[in-house]
């Protein structure tokens, strides 16, 4: 960072007394505020610059003190120095800023997750456990989490300014952003697209726990139902087990360990088996079939919420063995406890 | 700074009333048929080839190209281009060439969101 | 560039501005005082306003480019996600009228050019005569793509409300030889048709435009307006006719015949 | 002239006997019909600065609502609803109706040709219905204002504006349809006049910078603006039809639109300051008596900032889910075209060195601008800094960012132009130290607003938000109470400036001692500009051309 731990400690907390600074609150802060520093550096020394070029000519060569121009053409040397010198801290800028983008953006393999639904003008978090939460997070701190995003409807964008993380929340799409937080206590959440009537609404809080607590936590507010387990109902009322039984006489492709691995089309691509491949799958079928299969997967779209995208991808994402998938056949047809879909504008509403 | 303009001013090097300017030059109607000729055959070919089963991506390769091709044509001949200023010539250059970058860096995008996660 | 300014005594014309605005003397090549009445008062010389005019139309054509450009994108871009939609619907519309079109549109060009020829050498009646095929077969495109256009409206490939996919799902029952679409990829069509209808819009819009410019430049062509080398009218009209043109080189192959392959 | 040394060039004839010249272009016709129905580009310039001007204090207007609004933290002036339709309308207001056409139509269309010597625009009457189409742009955009107001953002974004809103989104996009047009025309007739109507000798390198930055500004209109022009068509096209070209769920990519909409919108941010730019030069070359540091450098860098221009727009979607590689290109690009910029600002400054340097309102704008447009233009790189965008963007930095370029750039930019071109264009002087005063004040407002919505962005506070968390307070009534300095430092200006059409000193022909065509023909000018079109035989800035010039005249009277 260039500056001794002790100086910039001082800086920081002393900057943020004095309400003109933000909490460091995540792992990627120092980092992001070391660049923010050097560029305010910049700013103050160009800003000097002007400043005191201007001040300087216009007092030494006022018309008083200095009554007849010299005419000057202009100075190559001059001019080169003055191009080279910004563009080489300008490319440094770029070198930082792009590096730091990195940082950023580049989830930790060890990453717990956590989904999060934007919708307008509410946040949902779905906890792999289970725990749904609207308007708010709860995360462990110093564990790295990932949060996989996507919007319900329009652009919203997910920000916590303590921990310098940010990222669009698109519609049709996953993202993630990944943070470490690193002091316990509580941070707002903005949504900062505009997203409509109700933007500035879109307003949250999370609330970094110390593990034990986050443990705690956990445990009492599930809901009794994992995400898993939520989307094996769903697999089973929507019928997909009907192909996808993980017999071989299946119509469909076995979908045990199909997530992380790598997939032949039928137009000889290969694809990666991710979060958003299996949501594309459900809802896009046609567009990239497997090798060895016939296009008659119906799609989905339309049919299930991002929610109930969301409980598919993580049950798929879960599958194991076919053991699940044997299982959830079976209480499909004892037509126990048809799951109700999660669909699309239920009873949650906004407080304003 | 009263002067008139005279006759010799007005073809003085440094005078830039009109530095860029192309002499006038009429195309004869007999070039205008063959252009026209060759449009016509053009558009045949695009029709013809567009049915025959071409390796690889080919086949649009080979459309675009002749349409390309026809508008340069076009251009050339029709629009007078060939025998305009090079001002004339470098703003049609220049509109294409806008063209190509909002296509291009657009494309740059689309095409390097497949490439992996980052 | 023979024509010289003579300008009058500045004293005067100070005086008498208005008078002498509109016209101004001009010598010709023969030597003669001629005036032209189309001459304006803040150029120099009559070459450098038609050159100024010519320029300014292709500035005008630069911003045209663009224009297309942005939908040229959009095609292009949606072409390479949904390329089977892309290519089912292309199939479904009629290679005979586009071709047919293509061959009218380049014939009007074809028209216009000679027009510009005629005026350039002054022949009058040839020049109506040239405008007026222009326009007919600008028209003729029109009346075509009418047609066309018809089809569609039966077929309910209008994208809107009242859109079908049905024949993409099931081209069996409409006796077409294409592969079925999956339901998904079948509603991409309607990508396609509305870029088809507002690519093809946008042209047929400028075409209409061009023909009531043209109805215009006939009547002052009859009046005689261009017979005495005064033709930039003409030649940026031109310009932009032939500009309508092009654009309607690329919509063709790039909307008909996406993939024409016989179906194996 | 005495040979005692004033701390002013002012050189105004005896006021006693001074009278306006008896013809000019103003009285040269009467009647209203006369303005309506003109083709001379200095009367479509006093329209388009009177309609501009209308602009501005409706879109200020809505200035001072948010920032009214934004003295609480609690939501209660207006509903969020109302509060969405002011940002929404003061954007669009400020950016298509006020900033594009500020200086490009009113000074540009003022001065350009009386720069190069011609007697008008190529285009008279492209020019007219250039100013007609803003003003059916305008007419449109009051009327999507008064039907209940439009709630997109000026950015339009999709699908929020296609499919998510219930307000006159189609009437306020047909309003900058429009309004895109009268700024292509507006750049065509630029282009074409610096190309074809150049006086005899006026060479490209004797040409003011003005012209340059106009120039290369105008390039930007004739090839940015038709995009926005179909992204916007295809915004109402959308709406009406739903086909789903930007939605997702059917199969759109609504990041298409923000590509078709940046690619016109960024290059739009240089249309806004390159003619601004070009003022700059102007002003602070004739109150330093000196020609500008590098002439060629600062017309070049012009161009280059009109050509990379085009390279650089998904920088305003860095984090909205373009790919990771073009965000890298994207922001390397950025940074290259920040370069040109920088050139510029010490250009200038070296311009006084060894000056012999006024400071008369015109040139305390232009300290301003020099200022506050490179704070601007820094905290921009701030944002084109990939990492440093994360946390940067959609917060108060970036609206103190733009706010630096575009008001404290650009509009002090078009004030030092208005002041310093006043004399010619009306014939008369503005009261200097009323100016001043507006000058100061509105410096020392405009950096009470908007310096600490920097501190505000970087601490997180999100832009168009109705209400925000109680712990920035502080910093946004420091910005509310800026405004009102500000608000006070605009209407000054109006004032002093309607008060000197009648009463102010009468000017003279070259109150400057400046050496641009236009200060050497009478104020207010001629309808047809020059009596003999000029034959140029010296270069922009030529201070000792316009003293031998001077003296010649003193002797041939004498
Ligand atoms: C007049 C308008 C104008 C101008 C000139 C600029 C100029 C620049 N802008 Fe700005 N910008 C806007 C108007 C403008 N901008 C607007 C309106 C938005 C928001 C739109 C919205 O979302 O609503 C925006 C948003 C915006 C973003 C998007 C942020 C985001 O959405 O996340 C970015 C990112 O890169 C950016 C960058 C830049 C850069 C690098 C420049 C450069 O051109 C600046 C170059 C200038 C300098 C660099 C200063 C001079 C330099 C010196 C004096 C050298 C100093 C000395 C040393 C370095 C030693 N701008
Ligand atoms: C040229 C461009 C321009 C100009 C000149 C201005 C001028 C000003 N702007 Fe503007 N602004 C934008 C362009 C501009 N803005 C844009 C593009 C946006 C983004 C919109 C979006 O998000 O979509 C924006 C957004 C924006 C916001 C953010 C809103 C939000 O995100 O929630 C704010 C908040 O402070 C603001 C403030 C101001 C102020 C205080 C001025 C002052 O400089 C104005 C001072 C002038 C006056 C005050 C006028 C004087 C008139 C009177 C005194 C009449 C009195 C009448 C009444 C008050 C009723 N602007
Ligand atoms: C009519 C039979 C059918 C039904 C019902 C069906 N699928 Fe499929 N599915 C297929 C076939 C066939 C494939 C392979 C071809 C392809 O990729 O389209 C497939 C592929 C997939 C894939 C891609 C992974 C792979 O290995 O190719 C996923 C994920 C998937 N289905 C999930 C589901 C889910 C979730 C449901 C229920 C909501 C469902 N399917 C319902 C037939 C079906
Ligand atoms: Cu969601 Cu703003
Ligand atoms: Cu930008």
């Amino acid at each position: 960072m260039g500056i001794s731990p002790v100086l910039w400690q001082f800086l920081v907390k002393w900057l943020h007394n004095s309400a003109l600074f933000p909490a460091e609150a995540s792992t990627i802060s120092p980092y992001t505020d070391a660049l923010y520093f050097f560029l305010l550096l910049m700013t103050v020394v160009g800003m000097l610059l002007v400043c005191v070029l201007v001040f300087t000519f216009s007092i030494r060569y006022r018309r008083e003190k200095h009554p007849v121009a010299t005419q000057i053409e202009g100075s190559t040397l001059l001019e080169a120095t003055w191009t080279i010198i910004p563009l080489a801290i300008f490319l440094v800028t770029f070198v930082w800023g792009a590096l730091l983008y990195f940082r950023i953006y580049d989830p930790p393999a060890n990453a717990m997750n956590i989904y999060v639904v934007g919708k307008q003008w509410m946040w949902k978090a779905e906890h792999p456990g289970g725990q749904h939460e609207i308007n708010a997070l709860h995360v462990p701190a110093g564990r790295p989490v990932q949060l996989t995003m996507i919007s319900q409807d329009v652009f919203h964008s997910f920000s916590i300014p303590d921990f310098r993380v940010k990222r669009e929340v698109i519609p049709g799409r996953y993202t993630t952003v990944w943070f470490q937080a690193t002091d316990p206590g509580t941070y707002h959440i903005f949504c900062t697209q505009y997203c409509g009537t109700q933007h500035s609404g879109m307003i949250g809080e999370v609330t970094v726990l110390t593990p034990d607590d986050y443990e705690k936590w956990t445990r009492q507010s599930t809901s009794g139902m994992s995400l898993a387990q939520n989307g094996e109902r769903l697999f089973a009322s929507m019928g997909c087990n009907a192909c996808h039984s993980g017999t071989a006489a299946a119509r469909g492709p076995n979908l045990a360990g199909v997530y992380g691995s790598k997939l032949t089309l039928t137009n000889g691509n290969q694809v990666l088996v991710n979060d958003a491949y299996l949501r594309d799958a459900i809802l896009n079928p046609s567009e990239h079939v497997t090798a060895g299969f016939a296009p008659i997967m119906p799609t989905y779209q339309g049919q299930i919420s991002e929610d109930g995208l969301i409980d598919l991808v993580e049950y798929i994402k879960n599958l194991q063995t076919n053991y699940r998938v044997q299982q959830t056949q079976m209480t499909s047809e004892s037509d126990k406890a048809a799951p109700q879909t999660p669909t699309e504008g239920t009873t949650e509403t906004v407080k304003p | 700074m009263a002067h008139e303009v005279s006759h010799d001013q007005a073809h003085d090097p440094s005078n830039v009333v009109n530095p860029e300017h192309g002499e006038h030059h009429i195309v004869s109607p007999l070039q205008y048929c063959f252009v026209f000729g060759a449009l016509l055959i053009g558009t045949a070919i695009t029709v013809g080839a567009a049915f025959v089963d071409l390796p690889g991506v080919l086949n649009p390769v080979i459309a675009l190209a002749i349409a390309c091709t026809k508008a340069v044509i076009v251009i050339l001949f029709f629009m007078h281009v060939k025998y305009q200023s090079r001002l004339v010539k470098l703003t049609v250059g220049a509109g294409f060439f806008t063209f190509i970058v909002l296509i291009t860096m657009t494309l740059l995008d689309y095409m390097s969101r497949a490439w992996g996660m980052w | 560039m023979a024509n010289t300014v003579a300008h009058t005594n500045p004293l005067d014309k100070v005086d008498h501005l208005e008078k002498l605005m509109p016209h101004e003397s001009i010598i010709n090549e023969e030597g003669e005082h001629v005036v032209l009445p189309q001459h304006r008062h803040h150029f120099e010389t009559e070459e450098q306003q038609r050159e100024a005019g010519s320029f300014g139309m292709w500035l005008f054509l630069l911003t045209e480019i663009m224009f297309f450009g942005g939908m040229f994108f959009a095609y292009l871009l949606y072409r390479n996600w949904y390329y089977p939609a892309f290519v089912v619907s292309s199939n479904q519309l009629n290679v005979g009228m586009g071709a047919a079109n293509t061959a009218i549109l380049i014939t009007s060009g074809f028209f216009m050019a000679l027009g510009v020829w005629a005026a350039e050498v002054r022949k009058k009646n040839l020049l109506v005569l040239m405008l007026i095929l222009t326009t007919v077969f600008g028209c003729a495109f029109l009346g075509v793509k009418y047609f066309e256009y018809k089809e569609k409206y039966e077929l309910h490939h209008i994208p809107g409300s009242s859109f079908s996919t049905a024949m993409f799902t099931n081209p069996g029952a409409y006796h077409l030889k294409e592969e079925p679409l999956a339901p998904d990829m079948a509603e991409k069509t309607q990508i396609f048709f509305f870029l088809y209808f507002a690519m093809t819009g946008m042209h047929a819009l400028h075409m209409i435009i061009g023909i009531v410019l043209l109805f215009w430049l006939t009547w002052r062509a009859h009046k005689g307006a261009f017979s005495s080398g005064y033709v930039a009218p003409i030649e940026n009209f031109g310009l932009y006719w032939h500009f309508v043109d092009i654009v309607w080189l690329f919509l063709f192959p790039l909307l008909y015949l996406i993939n024409r392959h016989p179906v194996h | 002239m005495s040979t005692q040394i004033s701390n002013t060039i002012v050189l105004l004839p005896d006021q006693a006997t001074a009278k306006l010249p008896k013809r000019n272009y103003i009285n040269n016709e009467h009647g209203l019909l006369s303005w309506l129905l003109t083709g001379d580009h200095k009367r479509i310039a006093m329209l388009y600065l009177i309609s501009i001007t209308f602009f501005f204090f409706i879109g200020g207007a809505f200035a001072g609502l948010i920032r009214l609004e934004l003295l609480t933290p609690a939501p209660d002036l207006v509903s969020s609803d109302t509060y969405n339709k002011f940002f929404t309308m003061h954007g669009i207001i400020m950016i298509f109706l006020f900033l594009v056409p500020s200086v490009p139509a009113t000074l540009g269309n003022f001065f350009i040709p009386i720069m190069i010597g011609a007697k008008d625009l190529a285009f008279p009457k492209i020019n007219l219905l250039s100013w007609y189409l803003y003003l059916i742009g305008g007419t449109l955009t009051l009327t999507a204002l008064v039907l209940g107001g439009v709630d997109t953002g000026w950015t339009f974004t999709t699908p929020l504006s296609t499919h998510y809103l219930n307000t006159h989104v189609i009437t306020a996009a047909s309003a900058i349809f429009i309004a895109g047009f009268s700024s292509i025309f507006t750049g065509l007739n630029f282009i074409v006049t610096i190309h074809r109507m150049r006086a005899p000798g006026m060479t490209w390198f004797r040409m003011p910078l003005f012209c340059w930055s106009n120039y290369a500004a105008s390039i930007l209109m004739v090839l940015g603006t038709p995009v926005l022009a179909i992204a916007i068509v295809l915004v109402a096209l959308e709406r009406l039809v739903g086909i789903g070209v930007f939605d997702p769920a059917k199969g759109g990519d609504p990041l298409l639109f923000q590509h078709l909409f940046w690619f016109y919108s960024h290059p739009a941010v240089y249309i806004m300051i390159l003619p601004g730019m070009g003022v700059i030069s102007e002003v602070i070359s004739t109150f330093s008596r000196k020609r500008v540091f590098g002439y060629t450098a600062v017309a070049f860098s012009s161009v280059a900032i009109a050509l990379f221009g085009f390279f650089v727009w998904a920088h305003h979607m860095f984090i909205m889910g373009v790919s990771n590689y073009s965000a890298l290109v994207f922001s390397l690009l950025t940074m290259l075209v920040a370069v040109p910029s920088a050139i510029k600002i010490f250009n200038w400054a070296f311009t006084l060195q060894k000056g012999s340097i006024t400071f008369e309102t015109p040139m305390l704008y232009a300290f301003g601008f020099m200022g506050l447009f490179t704070i601007g233009g820094l905290t921009g790189v701030f944002l084109g800094s990939l990492g440093m965008d994360i946390h940067l963007t959609e917060t108060y930095f970036i609206v103190a960012h733009f706010h630096f370029v575009m008001v404290g750039g650009m509009l002090m930019a078009f004030l030092a132009g208005i002041h310093f071109w006043w004399p010619k264009m009306t014939g008369r002087m503005y009261p200097e130290s009323l100016s001043k005063l507006a000058a100061v004040t509105t410096f020392i407002g405009f950096n009470l607003t908007f310096l600490p919505q920097f501190i505000l962005g970087y601490l997180g506070m999100p832009r168009r938000y109705h209400a925000y968390p109680q712990e920035y307070q502080v910093l946004n009534v420091l910005s509310t109470a800026g405004a009102t300095v500000l608000g006070v430092g605009y209407m000054l200006p109006l004032l002093y400036l309607g008060w000197s059409l009648k009463y102010g000193a009468i000017a003279g022909d070259n109150p400057w001692q400046a050496t641009g065509l236009e200060w050497q023909i009478q104020s207010p000018p001629l309808t047809e500009n020059f009596v003999t079109i000029p034959i140029v035989d010296y270069e922009a800035y030529d201070y000792e051309w316009l003293e031998k010039k001077q003296r010649e005249e003193v002797t041939t009277v004498g």
